[in-house]
């Protein structure tokens, strides 16, 4: 039945975040981003809040809900609201740890999920992005050679988000059918992790470059073990992150220039009051609900467990070209003002540009 | 909770709505090249497929609400014609959404059954109602009113056996001085001028209507109150509301084309040895898998917000702000997807070999009738910001 | 220098050409496109005007005058700006004549020049379109095989423009640096030439699809002779004329929705004075103009004679998506009177789409 | 005749710009990240490389006209970036445009040599300048003006050595009572507030400035008329006039920054592998190329409409409309490009080892100084449709 009605429960949490989002989140935004220095106080804070650690196994010191991508995704949209940075570097481990517990062999469940269910934040991450242009995650240069009962790998990464602090990375390699990715040590020989990329956008999401030379790791490090792993999934879950990430800065950006728009005046009336005004924000408002219903379907998608592919990637494309839109005419709707760092619009531009080259970042 | 399913009960339905809109897409192009034709009440075909009507009726657990099927089947219609049915359904007009929303019980029980248009646009107003220049004068004598007025781009106003009209009795009241009356055919001075000629949807039947002098009895008037509430009291917004079911409709309508563009070109891309894989991304594609992806989206887009308006109004929500906003995205997606789809194929695309040509021509009305794209902006914009018309018109 | 100035003469021929397309081929325009059915009569009077034949040789019948490709532009944007039905069959010889007279041999330019320079009109065409989707015309599939001191071509052309009159075409084979452009005549046999095609727009432009199985020309039926065929110069010079014939047709929209925007009223104004109709009409103003300096800037390097692949190419897409946009804002404009076939918005709405694909029908 | 070639003499200038433009480019990084420092009056390279002043002056037969040359002498030194120069021209502030535009003799000669900057926005009022608050009040007494205001985004505020300032003599008189006024740095009451904290074009003088009883000898007001003309007969067309030339150069300003990343995305592409063929046409292209070949079509389109402005200009021409034409194209020229080529290159793309995502922060300003897209649209549309103020804005 086709239905748009959030269960109780789920507007509860997002009310709560949408508060926690406005009142805690949203005010450390641009000193992060000036800074470009994440805040490891408001991090502890969200990871109070256990949106990674409820949705683990009880018998590994998680909570043991069942895991909801539409709450995830509901959760994800305030977050980003408040801020895209803190919102992208809270998720990372995500991205890793949901990968382990739905794929991951009991010994990796052991070993590692623990690890996300303490009392302090704890970073792991997917690397999937490659330098260069026509970046493609289904041909990925990395290359990982079965040898003997190891994995040798080797190539590049970068965008890897908390690079700068990750224990551990989900090193995705090779191409088409014959992707795999592998559980790989901060400590591992032949891995090198840069300093922190400095980047347009996020930037107080701390995202490093990684190179492999090399990397030997045991067979056991496989994701999914002998069967291979589900690359496409890992890819499928973090676009549908990033397009509910993408609607939350589209809001933020909405949201924002409402009030601004009423209150400015040219020409004797309220900027709102004009129609070349007041079109594109209506516009504005359009693409945003229009960015949340394609990244809820592939949500529900994913909660149902069926192949989602097509969907998560059409949102994920959607939203990165909406967003950019919006942000872009926030800048617009502010004129001057828009391009001044007194107003967090700027700001959301560098955001909404960045988060749109973004792939396998995230998880829900 | 949130989902995008149908039950198999809802899925059979839409799966007999393609059966029959496959028949009649098989005389869609005949119907587009005779103008002057009317399709039948009934195709030949009809018989071996009964109406979906009783079962649409039946709405069970898991069913969708009658609204929101209701789009999804106006998308299957359209997917096969736009204005070809494999039978036309009796009392589907756009008049007797008006009846129903606004009628008084005598009324919905007198003009049941009966088809009826719905006639607002003149030839000097389009986006803007309450310009509306034809008037309706009471005759005390004889407890009639007397309509005079034009009214131009009247869906179904040929074969539909009455009209709901909109017509002032006062100009200098504006907007509230605006009331709905119900003309049946055959009511003297009121003539059917002629079939416009158009740039698609050319075998639906859009007219223009003259009446002069034309007498109808007092109770005729829809919702039976006379009195003229003081301007800005909302009197309009109560004619207005008969929009919030049909704007999600029309763009319904838009949609169903689109996506029948988006499966031809889909098809010949496939013929063509193109791989649409949407694994990879972006960076990686042909341009014409990417071209085709964005308008793809655009149109799942589109159709979840007409869905959205559709299921806030099956549960009694309000929804005049997401009508609007579906209308706007369906009149602007339907656009860019016929557009883009003949830009991918090209030469097969404009050719009237095939039907692809047809629904870049049918689409374009949808941005225009039932509150241009525009209009539906303004509406938007105004709830936004939470302004009267006064503020921004 | 950089000069936005036409010649005199120039000035001159666009004036005429502008009264001649508002007083003879405008009123025409809505007729033929009804019945689909060619102006005989518009065709003999474009014909007088002598386009085609004052450029051809003096020694065969021609004006003898030197071709120049900004004039040519400037006539093919008032024609169209009239009817661009009209203007691409009044000009679609062209593109068989100057190609010859560029770069056929004597013998060619003997026995076929002079066919363009008698009294009544004469049609020959440019065969290069081929159908189905995905169209490229550095890489054709119809092919030419030398065989002895002939060659022989098999494939199919669609969209040849006078299809059902041409005399002879220049049927274009081959792929990359192996393209050709043959002489064929209509008789020629093996060459099928099926009925007028129905499209959605030029409906008065007749084009018809060619089939050719094994048809054989002498070896001297390559344009260009042993040197071989300058193809993409041929598919330049088109692409050229073809963004200069919608910029005529993005006119006429704007110039159309300009009086029609400041007589129709809604809520109490002009339309003309929202901002919402006049912004959109500054845009579509904006975009006519970028189309013709693109277009005339492509057609003063073929006036120069210098390379103007890449200008040729950039001039015709952007047109293709600006005429297309404009148009579709011109219907908006008029909103259901844009709809209906008492006014020629409609009209320009299906020429614009039409045009965009074609490719290598006109030259100048 | 049309032509878009140079001549050697110019392309000798253009080249020894490009020349100069990659120095300045090597510090660009330095002092987008340093917001606070300002680049020197003349960076160690400036004594190889002299400046093409000389031979900007010398104008030959085949040579462009000045403010088209100067066009494209702006692109090339934007090409660089925006804000560091091999050597800061002296003179070259807006508020110099406004001087040779609207000064008298007396005051040209007066004040030739200072770079002054042009003070209009304020707080309050962006894109309206009618709407300017500052105030300047004649004191018979001591033959002054008495200038009391705020003044925001003022371009090379800070280290102009004068400012061209907008105020009124009249409030009630609307635009009409707005005059110009050169004020000298050091005048007392002249306060330079601070340098604002921008997007983009960080290591670029925008300053805050205010004036409290700012005292200026009666001679200053620019052009010396004194009289305010009545309403709508044009006395505020005479201060906008100073702005025709200006139009054109800010566009060109965003335009030499899109040119970069357009050259940047070439380079990587061609690294990659990636084959630009033009021939091809679209459908056969790879994503990336189409989208690349929009955008330069993009580019060049915006290219010529800014060469078109400046060339009116050049022969005596009015070019009011095609000045709000280039710089509405190139405001959303720029914007479209430089997004675009993020969206090719990806993670290069927002890489600050780069500067690609500088070009992308640094061009948006274009559409909204000098008169935000919206304001240069109401421009062209007011003429479009020979419109006055009052019909539409």
């Amino acid at each position: 039945m086709i239905s748009f009605q959030l269960t109780e429960e789920q507007e509860v949490v997002r009310e709560a975040m949408h508060d926690f989002a406005e009142q805690v989140v949203r005010p450390g935004a641009r000193d992060a981003d000036e800074e470009s220095k994440l805040s490891e106080e408001l991090l502890a804070q969200v990871h109070e809040l256990g949106l990674i650690a409820t949705q683990l196994p009880e018998a590994l010191g998680g909570g043991g809900e069942e895991r909801s991508p539409v709450t995830l995704a509901v959760v994800l949209e305030e977050l980003a609201w408040g801020d895209a940075a803190l919102a992208t570097a809270a998720l990372a481990p995500a991205a890793f740890a949901f990968a382990i517990a739905d794929a991951g062999s009991e010994e990796q469940k052991r070993d590692l999920l623990p690890l996300f269910c303490g009392e302090s934040f704890h970073a792991a991450a997917l690397a999937l992005v490659e330098p260069g242009p026509l970046f493609d995650p289904t041909d990925l240069s990395t290359r990982a050679e079965a040898k003997g009962d190891t994995f040798v790998i080797s190539g590049a990464k970068s965008l890897v988000p908390l690079g700068d602090r990750a224990s551990h990375f989900l090193v995705v390699a090779g191409s088409g059918e014959d992707r795999n990715a592998f559980v790989v040590p901060r400590d591992a020989s032949g891995l090198t992790i840069s300093e922190p990329e400095k980047n347009l956008g996020l930037k107080a999401l701390p995202t490093t470059t990684l190179k492999l030379e090399s990397v030997e790791v045991p067979a056991a490090a496989r994701l999914g073990g002998a069967g291979g792993s589900d690359v496409q999934r890992l890819v499928n879950v973090s676009r549908v992150a990033l397009a509910t990430t993408m609607t939350g800065v589209s809001r933020a950006a909405l949201d924002f220039c409402v009030p601004y728009a009423k209150d400015r005046r040219a020409f004797d009336q309220a900027i709102a009051q004009k129609q070349g005004i007041a079109f594109p924000m209506a516009e504005m408002h359009i693409e945003t609900e229009s960015q949340r219903w394609l990244a809820w379907k592939a949500a529900s998608e994913l909660e149902r467990g069926v192949d989602c592919t097509r969907s998560a990637h059409l949102a994920r494309a959607y939203s990165a070209e909406k967003s950019m839109w919006i942000a872009d005419q926030g800048v617009q709707t502010l004129g001057g003002h828009g391009f001044i760092r007194e107003h967090p619009v700027e700001m959301w531009y560098r955001n909404a540009r960045t988060l749109s080259v973004l792939e396998g970042t995230l998880a829900l | 909770m949130i989902d995008f399913t149908l039950s198999d009960h809802d899925q059979s339905i839409l799966d007999r709505v393609r059966d029959q809109a496959l028949i009649a897409r098989k005389y869609a192009r005949h119907y587009d090249e005779n103008e002057h034709e009317f399709p039948p009440d009934e195709l030949p075909e009809a018989k071996d497929h009964p109406s979906v009507m009783k079962d649409l009726m039946q709405r069970g657990e898991g069913d969708c609400g009658l609204a929101t099927l209701g789009m999804l089947i106006s998308m299957g219609e359209t997917w096969g014609d736009y204005s070809v049915r494999i039978r036309i359904p009796k009392g589907a007009g756009l008049g007797n959404a008006a009846l129903s929303a606004a009628g008084t019980p005598e009324q919905k029980k007198r003009w049941a059954g009966l088809t009826l248009a719905m006639a607002i646009t003149e030839p000097g107003c389009g986006s803007d109602p309450s310009q509306v220049q034809a008037t309706a004068v009471l005759d005390e004598a004889t407890d009639e009113w007397v309509i005079n007025g034009e009214k131009i781009f009247v869906t179904t106003g040929c074969r539909a056996q009455g009209v709901v009209l909109w017509a002032t009795l006062d100009k200098s009241a504006g907007r509230a001085g605006i009331k709905s009356f119900v003309i049946e055919k055959g009511t003297p001075g009121f003539v059917v001028a002629h079939k416009e000629k158009k740039l698609g949807i050319r075998s639906d039947d859009t007219a223009a209507f003259v009446f002069t002098d034309c007498r109808v009895p007092r109770t005729n008037l829809l919702g039976g109150k006379e009195e003229i509430p003081k301007a800005g009291s909302g009197g309009f917004k109560g004619v207005m509301k008969t929009f919030n079911l049909t704007r999600p409709g029309v763009a319904a309508f838009g949609l169903g084309m689109a996506e029948a563009a988006l499966d031809f070109t889909r098809g010949q891309l496939a013929e063509a040895g193109v791989d649409l894989g949407y694994g990879s991304g972006t960076a990686g594609q042909p341009a014409v898998v990417d071209k085709f992806h964005r308008l793809e989206g655009t149109f799942e887009a589109a159709r979840l917000t007409i869905l959205r308006a559709a299921w806030l109004s099956d549960h009694g929500q309000p929804n005049n702000m997401e009508a609007s906003v579906c209308k706007a995205k369906g009149g602007s997606a339907v656009r860019e997807i016929t557009q883009g789809c003949i830009e991918i194929l090209g030469p097969l695309g404009i050719s009237r070999e095939h039907l692809l040509e047809k629904w870049f021509r049918d689409v374009r009305i949808t941005d225009i009738y039932e509150g241009t794209g525009e209009i539906q902006r303004m509406i938007i914009a105004r709830t936004l910001f939470d302004y009267t018309r006064a503020d921004l018109s």
